[in-house]
């Protein structure tokens, strides 16, 4: 597997996960800090399905997907009750209540020794042991979701939560019903985040508490920023930027010892100056 | 014969606040019937409680003989009546003809599902609907501005694409808070032209408004509301001409 | 016996997370900001503090050099950061995610210069041990984290409910806006506010490692109890954010005695989840 | 697609390695923990592999020839780890990696089977690690080796109610999981057990609730806040005996007076005095056992790089998996010998005295 096969690959996964953030901070404005939680659940569903040989790829993915859009209806939930600053702290309790769950729920995930030996995705009854093929798997799965993302937010539901993010007493004065958007919303959001979840884990063929915690809904929540809120463009460039900064960084010089801290600095400057200077980020709208 | 729009015994409170006070009224189908009071007579409360914004700690509304109590917003549209708001609450990143399409009711892909599995689906039946958006701008005489951001609109611009956007919900009974406020002259004109046409095309029209220059011209019937109770009802002349309204209007409110 | 102590623990430990309660929902009722960028400076407070020791200052030296720290850093957000915002008229999310990016900074600045190890305070005397009601153990450390909260709860009370300029902050807080037309200087008032918020959350910034150790990434988890604490005890209300700070922090430390503690935190979030959605307004909202 | 592809990659590629290496110049990677809540722990690897590096090149380097370290942070990620693993595989073809955290090893394992790349690991001890991959190594036993010498030697004092304190990450559940099979299959009894948060320093309601279960023997089984544990111990006015693994070797948790008393097994490792005054004076801190971990690790990858060269053999992987293999035995801080993929090395039983750490028992891992 080459360096840039694995790039591609994780990119492509986390620009799945960023459309699911973008649909749920950005276009609906619920800012969920929890995005990475029900990626972890697809992630362990389908290693689950897959290492207990009880379906094969496809039809793991489909039954991640599904729970994950019941879970994410169920974790968004409190924000059609409490308002914005609450549901962000209710949204860091659930996050820290999923990883918990993954952490000591060992029968079920492996505990924080994590699942290794996940086996490699399958397409008609075909293993994809070759590193390419599972890129390629990654890619069509990240193009599905593009498709699937334009396909929403040029239609009469894109133009729906737009206006809800602007202003949801107005679209209700216009008889439609702002809960049944956001549930909407949620619904696909949540299926973006199994289905990435899902092709993590067969690509990584390991998965551990670790992937889905608290930094990785942050880095997601970062993804989003920089690429630019609400649109697909951003959506995508955010992933392949933040996933490059780091190896591209390794090669300046920067001593080692403070290396490290210095990468995690820059993820924050970043953040402040984008919100300072440009909060719609490299290709977006404005938050 | 039912009455239209009944109003029976609204109390509303904040608090120690009454925003209303045994506010009852009824208005007639094909009227336009403005809304009057001092500041803080309960005008836009009062709308708020019919269009199910705020629930009344008593009294009733009923529509058509029908009681609206406990509707939820959308099936208040539903049922035909559709609101603005004083402050417009236009979505101001949208163009002009995508705030009337965000409010055309019952549109093929406005969930998710049919967006996706049916998308030629969806984009002819949202070419048609542009065509009826589009209509509806011209009737308020915006359609060389469809394209436009709202932001990048006139004040006076904005004010006509508000009542464009309530006229793509379909209602029949329109309740305008303060349509023709803070308007030239010129444009003034546009508006009432606008609201007459409207009620000659036989929808009913509920106006909150101040300029009783406005009021004397548009008005088949006048409420004028004080302490959020009823204090008078009746045609334009009376209401403006009666001395005791006067005071309480000009002299009561300053 | 067990209970007991499991009890005066969770105390010691409720009470400093009731003064970082404390300061973050003055910031909150006042500037309607989400500050969780108060965690860096929580955790600055103490590293200055260490560092000031290690050079061999005397003790009050070093902590009052830490508050000054500690309180030059709120000022400095809410001055260059966040009043910025304010004039750009960013909205909610763009300040929490400026907000989480500081705290990103502060950390890893930490982090860079001190190491990402455990530090220890090297101070003899705390960790001298008293026993009290009983044969309840307490060390110096934790009976002054105590006191020194009380004093800082009791502090802020005075402050807001006793002082022209605490009066002034709770008018800011109930009404920008009206305050801004009578004069008020709103902005200036929100300095004012981060600079005392960010003073006081230094002194648990200093107590609390001083029993644990520092650690750079450390101060989230108090912040998020404390924020649990603020919003359940109802925004705005100094009482209920100290008071819920302590009942979250026994509970946790209590639900020990029931079930295995591996779930002790993820109970609490429940807990915490089920009260947003059943009570979203806070236990003392309704005093107000 | 691959025909497009490769021609870019290694056009990029060697772009990459002109501007940044030098033609006498040996280069080895090290994916640790750098950021992050494991970032402690990383960064005494680290320095352990840079003291050596930079004692060796001070020394003229290995034949002449210098060797450099390219460090990665992983985060303790595992995904992290998988792009470091691949950068440092495929842009930079460095035959050696030093790995450290269960998770992320244990993730890497099987791309170092397929790309032929030598995982040493000198920080991790899973037991899933002895068996994961041929081609990772580690030069110290695993939890299990050592859990089951210090039960023995618990059961023969007589301590046989045992509780737990484990910290809730890989590596220590995997001491609690051991301790669960291997203290009763001794003849001990587990009362009870406790988790702690990785990071998290307040032991307290833990150590009250063990205590209640009156057991003869605690085992700690946690890598980090051993000083913040024992000065909690102390002050609670605990009287059980405090036991574990090699992780208590801390010199700060050693000296203190709280810790008077404790039992751990002792993977072998001294740095002789001068050495870790050098250390000391280097880098302003203890020279600690992680850190001496991976100096005596790089001493290993330094003897098997020697002998090929020697040799005249190319720098690979493979070679360098299959040297280790045929050299064996290993004498750098401590006589070390590979008979599996996890090394032999002396296990001493030691307690903490005055402040000391004194060797009552001596052993080997096997």
């Amino acid at each position: 597997m080459d360096f840039w096969f694995s790039y591609i690959a994780l990119a492509s996964i986390y620009v799945l996960l960023g459309l699911s953030t973008n649909l749920l901070v950005g276009i609906a404005g619920i800012f969920s800090v929890s995005q990475a939680a029900v990626f972890g659940v697809g992630a362990y569903i389908v290693a689950f399905f897959l290492m207990n040989d009880i379906t094969s790829f496809l039809p793991a993915m489909a039954i991640a997907a599904v729970c994950c859009i019941a879970l994410n209806i169920l974790v968004t939930l409190p924000a059609l009750r409490v308002s914005g600053d609450y549901f962000v702290v209710t949204s860091f309790g659930i996050q820290l209540l999923a990883t918990a769950v993954f952490t000591n729920w060992t029968d079920g995930t492996g505990g924080a020794n994590g699942l290794p030996g996940i086996p490699p995705p399958d397409l008609a009854g075909k293993a994809l042991e070759e590193s390419w093929q599972v890129v390629l798997l990654c890619l069509g799965g990240m193009a599905l979701g593009c498709l699937i993302f334009w396909l929403v937010m040029r239609a009469p539901f894109g133009r729906l939560l737009r206006a809800i993010r602007e202003d949801e007493l107005a679209v209700a004065a216009t008889g439609k019903s702002v809960l049944r958007a956001k549930v909407s919303a949620a619904a696909l959001a949540g299926a973006f985040a199994g289905t990435a979840g899902g092709l993590y884990a067969t690509f990584l063929s390991f998965i551990d508490p670790s992937s889905f915690d608290l930094d990785a809904s942050i880095l997601l929540l970062t993804m989003v920023v920089v690429g630019g809120a609400r649109t697909l463009a951003g959506s995508i460039i955010g992933p392949f930027l933040l996933l490059a900064l780091p190896q591209i960084l390794t090669l300046v010089d920067i001593p080692t010892t403070i290396a490290a801290a210095a990468r995690q600095l820059i993820y924050g400057v970043l953040l402040i100056a984008f919100m300072l200077f440009r909060p719609q980020g490299l290709a977006g709208e404005k938050l | 014969m039912t009455p239209y729009l009944q109003a029976s015994a609204v109390e509303v409170s904040f608090g120690g606040l009454r925003a209303l006070n045994d506010c009852s009224f009824t208005i007639q189908q094909g009227h336009i019937t403005c809304l009057v009071g001092p500041n803080g007579a309960g005008k836009t409360t009062i709308f708020n409680v019919i269009t199910g914004f705020l629930k009344p700690n008593s009294g009733s509304v009923t529509f058509k003989g029908q009681p609206l109590d406990g509707w939820k917003p959308q099936a208040i549209v539903a049922a035909g009546i559709a609101r603005t708001f004083q402050n417009l609450r236009l979505f101001v990143d949208l163009t002009a003809v995508d705030n009337v399409l965000a409010s055309l009711p019952g549109q093929t892909g406005e969930e998710p599902l049919a967006a996706i599995f049916r998308p030629f689906h969806v984009a002819a039946a949202q070419r048609r609907r542009r065509e009826e958006a589009l209509a509806i701008l011209d009737r308020v005489g915006l359609s060389a501005r469809s394209g436009d951001f709202v932001r990048n609109l006139s004040y006076g611009e904005q004010k006509l694409l508000i009542i464009a956007r309530v006229l793509a919900t379909g209602a029949e009974l329109l309740l305008l808070d303060e349509p023709a406020s803070g308007l030239s002259s010129g444009a003034l004109e546009d508006v009432m032209a606008l609201l007459r046409s409207l009620r000659n095309d036989g929808k009913t029209l509920l106006v909150v408004e101040h300029n009783t220059r406005v009021v004397q011209k548009i008005a088949d019937d006048v409420l004028f509301l004080h302490q959020g109770h009823l204090m008078a009802q009746g045609s334009p002349e009376t209401i403006v001409n009666d001395p005791a309204l006067a005071e309480i209007y000009f002299g009561g409110a300053i | 016996m067990l209970a007991l102590q499991l009890l005066c623990n969770g105390i010691v430990t409720g009470c400093a997370l009731g003064v970082v309660a404390v300061s973050f929902s003055f910031v909150y009722a006042t500037t309607k900001i989400f500050h969780v960028a108060h965690a860096g400076v929580y955790t600055l407070g103490g590293y200055v503090a260490w560092s000031m020791l290690g050079h061999g200052f005397p003790t009050a030296v070093a902590v009052l050099t830490a508050i000054a720290a500690a309180t030059a850093l709120g000022a400095l957000i809410q001055g260059l950061l966040y009043a910025r915002l304010e004039r750009r008229k960013a909205t909610h999310l763009v300040v929490l995610i400026a907000s989480l990016g500081t705290l990103a900074v502060i950390q890893n600045i930490l982090a860079a210069v001190y190491t990402a190890d455990i530090l220890r305070f090297n101070l003899p005397w705390g960790a001298e041990v008293f026993r009290v009601a009983g044969n309840v153990r307490l060390t110096m450390t934790q009976l002054l984290t105590v006191v020194v909260s009380l004093v800082a709860y009791g502090g802020v009370m005075w402050f807001s409910n006793g002082t022209i300029l605490g009066k002034q902050i709770r008018a800011v807080a109930s009404n920008p806006f009206l305050a801004e037309i009578t004069r008020l200087q709103p902005r200036r008032v929100h300095i004012y506010v981060m600079a005392i918020a960010s003073a006081l959350v230094c002194l648990p910034g200093i107590l609390v490692p001083m029993d644990f150790g520092l650690q750079p990434y450390n101060g989230i988890t108090p912040l998020l109890t404390a924020t649990i604490a603020m919003i359940a005890g109802g925004v705005g209300s100094i009482t209920g954010a100290f008071v819920l700070a302590i009942v979250i922090t026994e509970l946790q430390n209590m639900s020990l005695l029931f079930i295995p503690g591996e779930w002790s935190i993820g109970v609490t979030f429940f807990i915490f989840v089920i009260f947003m959605l059943f009570r979203p307004t806070g236990l003392f909202a309704a005093a107000r | 697609m691959r025909h497009l592809l490769r021609p870019a990659i290694g056009l990029l590629a060697i772009m990459l390695t002109v501007t940044t290496a030098r033609a006498e110049t040996i280069r080895f990677g090290a994916i640790l923990p750098l950021t992050g809540p494991g970032a402690m722990i990383g960064t005494q690897q680290m320095r352990g592999i840079q003291f050596a590096v930079e004692k060796i090149n001070a020394a003229g380097g290995v034949r002449g020839n210098k060797i450099e370290i390219v460090f990665e942070d992983n985060q303790a990620k595992p995904d992290q780890s998988i792009l470091s693993f691949n950068k440092l595989a495929d842009l930079q073809h460095l035959p050696m990696i030093f790995t450290a955290y269960s998770g992320p090893s244990l993730a890497m394992a099987p791309l170092a089977t397929r790309k032929k790349v030598l995982l040493i690991n000198a920080g991790a001890q899973a037991d899933k690690l002895a068996t994961a991959s041929p081609y990772l190594v580690n030069t110290l036993p695993t939890i299990g080796d050592e859990i089951k010498i210090l039960s023995k030697y618990l059961i023969s004092e007589g301590k046989k109610q045992g509780t737990i304190l484990f910290e809730n990450d890989a590596a220590g559940i995997a001491g609690r999981d051991d301790f669960v099979k291997l203290f009763p299959a001794a003849g001990g009894t587990i009362l009870s057990q406790e988790p702690a948060q990785f990071g998290q320093t307040d032991y307290r309601p833990a150590l009250l609730k063990l205590a209640d279960a009156k057991p003869d023997v605690m085992l700690v089984s946690i890598t980090a806040g051993l000083l913040q544990l024992a000065q909690q111990y102390k002050q609670l006015g605990m009287t059980y005996t405090v036991a574990g693994t090699t992780f208590f070797a801390e010199p700060a948790t050693i000296a203190d007076p709280s810790s008077e008393g404790f039992i751990h097994t002792q993977v072998r490792i001294d740095a002789p005095p001068e050495l870790a005054a050098e250390f000391k004076a280097k880098y302003g801190v203890e020279m600690e056992f992680f850190t001496r971990q991976y100096y005596n690790a790089m001493q290993i990858v330094v003897a098997v790089t020697d002998r090929l060269l020697a040799e005249g053999k190319p720098l690979t992987g493979e070679t360098m998996h299959d040297m280790l293999f045929t050299i064996g035995k290993f004498q750098g801080l401590i006589p070390l010998e590979f008979k599996s993929n996890t090394a032999s090395v002396p296990l001493d039983i030691n307690v903490m005295k005055g402040g000391k750490d004194v060797t009552i028992k001596q052993m080997s891992s096997d």
